[in-house]
């Protein structure tokens, strides 16, 4: 599907709309009153309101049951495109006083979009096409957003709706529907961009930089690995907020965690500690929704693998049908088999920047597990390590009120600053 | 006295009867398992690690107490029980993303085993014949360049009925150094082929057989082919799954562009990790040959299952005396059925996909190529 | 030449140093003090005194006549590095106070270094590569700088005098002489790196991102094309303000004005205003230093080449001995011939964004010659072109307190947000 | 009438004389400017655009008035008087970052006249030899595969005295489809040649006979050539000034690593613009053969200097029938001296540098590259 300046178009109309595209934008920038912020965050919060009353279900019930999605933390998620929200994230990110200089009459400083965002969308979850280009927008810029493989619509209905909602946000918003080996097809929307907003894995963000051109910046949201650093003497409840964030999340999220590190060098505590969290694990497992056959199957599999080899590796495995826990001998971060398989590996906490630094910018989320007087030395140790988010067990992959996204804020990436010098005519001084 | 277990299994002249051949089947089986065991040292460690006892294998019954290898453990590790320069073919599976591919081995008497079993089946399914045909593979061009058993066995294929031409829609490419699909070429000799009075058969993938037939339906080419002609499919079946092309909608394709019926349309189930044949008979079931018995496992206990139930395929064979394929358990999901309105009493197979859910969706960084991996 | 925690060494070291630099990093990262911003501001502030009581004037001294720069514009250069400059630069550019939440005190957030960053210098002033050093460390980064070929040991020089005034800074500085083939060093130090800051060319920023991996980020300071826009009204005084610019930088710089763009379609009246900046160059060029013979002997046969192709451009060329004016018939953003040769091409209002956007990223400074009543247009459709910078003529290449760079703050770019969960120990309350 | 003057000038017995050749000269060269004119549609317009009246050239002091082509625009557009099949050398200047070369052209009738010059010139110089030599070429191997202007000039350069054996420094290799340097068989080959009876030479690129040479020192070895040994440099400056190689460290270099006296060491001066081989004299001189001319032009005005004075070197000859060569204003800046030690009077030519800032340093994007282009 196209959604091309407020019309939606099967696919077969690509060829003349790329045709058309660069031309559209630059009469967008050309003649169009500048995107205001304000018609973004209103439409958005339209948008919610016609949420909440159930206008969307048909769309938004499919995707919590696919992703498995409590309601609560969809409401939650939902309150991000409200209207106070929004306007906190803006002020927070743009943050437009900053940009003025108290010291200086003879110069301005302004944000500016930077012009034209191609965003290429990943698959994990089908709002986020949607996210990135409500973002983009926030920051006052045209999108061309290239759809994940495999999207089933969600997109294009909701920033449709969005368009509905706001007319005026027809020349800001393009969506194709291009499969990513299109190379030829993704370099010329990546031509006529002033940047590159790509997510997806590490082959997608070389990809893109391997495409574009020396003056296509490039603003990446690569995957990232999320984990959890407990101390032996780890409390119950925190064990069971982490086990309860596997399970919600199934490990899918950057921020999910991944396995659990565990500050000792003594295999058989490893083990023990290991034991320990699939007993919690098993206590709780019955209040969630199973995960599919088929995943279960492959897991059965994997670890029948694990088994098989366990001469070599010397893990220990602890399996339930449901579910998981594999005390490793090694200490590589490394993603899960997902779905509620946890690795749990020795890591010193001598040992915490060493093991953690090489993986730099693929690092995201931890939750420390462990009693006050050691917390805040683990938490110094994984934020110099690369870690850009401390949170509580439960709660790794909520977002909160003007959260960084990886460290960085999306709409200052998505705006340039401008100085301008105010001139001689309009100051009326200086020589 | 078991090693004639085998011969007495590959003489047996019905390729279908389970209940007449279950005792040779175990024999034969377990035989291959010591072997093995005596000439690969990991795979006896196996068999020791779940103090598996071939001794006590008596019944078609007990062979499930035989540890399936899975095919991952193929793909990671490479298992022999004969030196490699022994070997004539080296087949390699194909297809998996991550680069990671199976390497089974097969000698002389494993080809010549395989003869006899491809000389049964074919008979039954009266595949043999000596009247020339003009062949359509849509596979890979014989090279030296490059070693797939798909291409070997497609090839091998056009050896079942005299040849008169035969047509590649993947030929190597030199000044690339590759395979270029060339479509056009396999249309065109269709067309020609339409008008003359050999028969045809078509070879190969699914799914390019189909992506060519559906161009030319869009062409609005409709063409009778002549009478004896053949479409015989198979040879990775996943290009199936992911364009999702409902069966009946191929077989209807099929009739329509080449004018070929439904009962002519044969699809050969396979895995590289597999050493047998399965053609599937007029009503589009694989029913299993007696030189193969498949295992149905509990997805999340691994313990055998009854008939009708979901689980994970594990496949049985004393067919290969090089690779420890005796017990192989697939990354496929399937149901075991008895009885078929073609009469065969043998077990069909139904394949319900791969195990992992399709086109899985997750952000966190390098589990796609971690879970394509174990794929 | 080698700077290695404050030892500098030959070259020859290279291979003994590159094998501990990564553990070194490391052991920084685990072990030693935080880089403070203070330790920075206040070495580069005595550094500042030292240099203006003339004791590096026998590596300044030379600069300033190789790059022909005036006292002053050096002086003016030189109170940037001052106490009060830089407490303002980081004040503006990270404003930890924009940090603060004020709504949750259940969470914190707080900026961080990105840990370390390799820097690949470029070489058109030899002090940029020290100062992309200074912006790096005022982040609090470990530092490693690829010196630009042909450099002549000024960085390692102002850097290392840095390392004497505060020797806490050792640790957080390494310069490494090592050329631009040598890609598999350079690997190396990106692999070490958070993130790579490249300078230089599109070929630069290019290679850097086919080196890197996904998880290295890059942030690049690629060369920048700038120009003057005029009405055929422009003023005398703006004419000579710009001729200023081009005959005081020699448009080597990338704020430099490379030509001028004029609000004409009419090719006999850009003639005569590219004859009129021509008699204005005239009357001024007595008053610069002149170009070396060898880059006049350029000129004169690249300016005799156009006379001999002029039947097919249709250039209309005013040639001096020491500069020229060039009237195209084309209207491409180029670089000129450098060294006082300018170009003049038609660009009619209306044509501004169709003709420069494409350029995007690699446009920066703009200056406007024009009367009151179209200058404010012509500025909204340069800024909506993609140019960061509007200067007055002779401003171009004048750097105004707290500007921002190609429209980015280095220092956020520089340093990542971390947000952290206050542990309920420490709060005390909450579930 | 003016076709016999180009005769007339290859047949004079002193290659060195100018006073006795500027008439012959100035009417070989009007000739030749004639000849492209007649058969070079643009180089007849540029004559035009110049108002350049051939027939008003009637002395050596009236030859400035011919408008010299630059080198950037042989760069830049193909301009020939012949068809390219006739051409037997298509001659391309290496070198150039860009990418951008010129394409100069030679028929046989200007091999020969090449010949003739080459043959007075070297016998000038004493270079003919009936004694066998090793050659040593810091250049590349002929094959097929390239069209390089020093690579032919090398390798011709190895009939002037009868080879034993060639040895060169840059290889094909197969493999990798390009040019490798091979300076350890160079060394090897050496070491060999000082025990042996043969004298040897030496050929091409100052860069790499300096790079041997160099590590041949650091390893201290210290060689005593073949009486009659010659080292020869030419073919390519540029690499000479990058590495600001100090002429006389060089010459100190041969002697101490070779033992081949300065006297024997020769380089020949040359551009693929300028049809004309200058060899210098035993001071190190570049004296201008009298198949040339040189005008040094002033760097701002173009217009002609005295001698002594620093400008744009302008070489004139008529050699060059094929591709209009007759004025080619080259890149490089220069002085034209009188009088040398040597006792020649022809005027020698002293070359101080290519034009532009060396090592220009810019950030105006794209600057680089368009100053790379114009060098």
């Amino acid at each position: 599907m196209i959604l091309y300046q407020g019309i939606i178009e099967e696919n077969s109309q690509l060829k003349t709309r790329l045709a058309s595209l660069k031309d559209d934008c630059y009469e967008t920038l050309n003649h169009a009153h500048p995107l205001e912020t304000d018609w973004v965050i209103q439409a958005c919060n339209q948008l919610t309101q016609k949420i909440i009353a159930k206008q969307f279900d048909h769309i938004i019930q499919p995707l919590l049951t696919q992703y498995d999605i409590p309601e609560a933390h969809f409401k939650h998620y939902l309150k991000m495109f409200s209207q106070e929200a929004l306007e906190q994230k803006v002020a927070f990110e743009l943050n437009p006083q900053s940009m003025k200089t108290t010291t200086d009459e003879t110069h301005e400083r302004k944000l500016y979009p930077l012009g034209i965002l191609f965003h290429i969308a990943a698959g994990n979850i089908d709002v986020l096409p949607a996210y990135s280009v409500i973002e983009g927008l926030l920051a006052g810029n045209i999108n061309i957003l290239k759809l994940p493989t495999g999207d089933q619509g969600v997109s294009v209905t909701l920033l449709n709706a969005l368009i509905q909602i706001e007319p005026r946000l027809k020349p800001y918003i393009y969506v194709f529907d291009v499969p990513s080996t299109d190379q030829e097809t993704l370099l010329q929307f990546s031509k006529i961009a002033d940047a590159i907003v790509v997510w997806g894995g590490d082959d997608a963000v070389k990809a893109a930089r391997v495409m574009a051109t020396a003056n296509t910046k490039i603003i990446d949201w690569g995957h990232k690995l999320s984990f959890a650093y407990a101390s032996l003497d780890a409390s119950d409840t925190d064990l069971k907020a982490l086990a309860q964030n596997i399970f919600s999340t199934n490990q899918l999220l950057c921020s999910s965690a991944q396995g659990i590190y565990v500050d000792t060098r003594d295999y058989a505590e490893l083990d023990r500690f290991a034991e320990r969290f699939f007993n919690i694990m098993k206590g709780m497992h019955a209040d969630y929704q199973p995960v599919p056959l088929g995943i279960r199957s492959q897991h059965t599999l994997e670890l029948y693998y694990e088994q098989i080899i366990q001469k070599d590796t010397q893990k220990t495995i602890f399996k339930h049908r449901e579910f998981s826990v594999v005390a490793c001998r090694d200490q590589r971060l490394e993603p899960s088999l997902l779905f509620r398989n946890v690795w749990v590996k020795t890591l010193p906490k001598e040992a915490i920047i060493n093991t953690l630094k090489p993986h730099k910018n693929h690092l995201q989320t931890a939750s420390i597990l462990a009693s006050k007087d050691s917390y805040h030395s683990y938490q110094e140790l994984l934020i110099k390590a690369g870690v850009v988010r401390i949170k509580a067990p439960n709660e790794m992959s909520y977002t909160h009120t003007n959260e960084s996204h990886d460290g960085m804020l999306p709409l200052r990436l998505y705006t340039r600053i401008v100085d301008c010098v105010v001139p001689r005519n309009d100051l009326n001084h200086k020589k | 006295m078991k090693k004639n277990a085998l011969k007495k299994l590959l003489r047996h002249h019905d390729p279908y009867d389970h209940t007449g051949t279950d005792q040779w089947f175990t024999e034969a089986l377990t035989a291959n398992a010591a072997h093995h065991a005596t000439h690969c040292a990991s795979y006896e460690d196996i068999l020791k690690q779940f103090e598996c006892d071939l001794s006590t294998i008596q019944t078609v019954e007990d062979i499930a107490q035989i540890p399936p290898l899975p095919t991952v453990y193929f793909k990671r590790h490479q298992m022999h029980s004969a030196p490699l320069k022994k070997m004539v073919i080296k087949a390699t599976s194909s297809g998996t993303t991550s680069g990671k591919k199976s390497m089974i081995g097969m000698r002389y008497k494993d080809l010549y085993n395989g003869f006899k079993m491809i000389w049964k089946l074919f008979k039954y399914h009266k595949l043999w014949s000596l009247k020339r045909v003009n062949y359509f593979i849509f596979g890979y061009e014989p090279t030296k360049h490059v070693d797939l058993v798909n291409m070997k066995s497609a090839n091998g294929f056009t050896y079942v009925a005299p040849a008169k031409k035969r047509i590649y829609a993947m030929r190597w490419d030199n000044a690339s150094g590759g395979f270029k699909v060339d479509l056009d070429t396999m249309k065109e000799g269709l067309i020609k082929a339409a008008k003359q009075r050999h028969p045809i058969r078509t070879i190969g993938f699914p799914a390019y057989t189909y992506f060519l037939l559906k161009a030319m339906q869009e062409e609005g080419i409709a063409l009778q082919m002549p009478k004896g002609s053949l479409v015989t499919i198979g040879g990775g079946w996943k290009e199936f799954y992911t364009e999702a092309v409902d069966k009946q909608a191929f077989y209807d394709l099929v009739k329509q562009v080449l004018g070929i019926e439904e009962k002519n349309i044969i699809e050969f189930f396979g895995a590289v990790e597999h050493p047998v044949v399965m053609p599937d008979c007029e009503y589009h079931r694989i029913h299993v040959p007696v030189y193969s018995r498949v295992i149905i496992r509990d997805p999340e206990t691994l313990e055998p299952l009854p008939k009708k139930a979901v689980g994970i395929i594990n496949f049985l064979s004393p067919m290969n005396q090089t690779t420890p394929l005796t017990s192989v358990m697939t990354d496929d999901l399937g149901i075991l059925h008895e009885g078929c309105e073609c009469g065969l009493k043998a077990p069909w197979l139904e394949i319900i996909g791969r195990v992992g859910m399709k086109d899985i969706a997750t952000c966190a960084q390098g589990a796609e190529t971690l879970l394509n991996k174990t794929r």
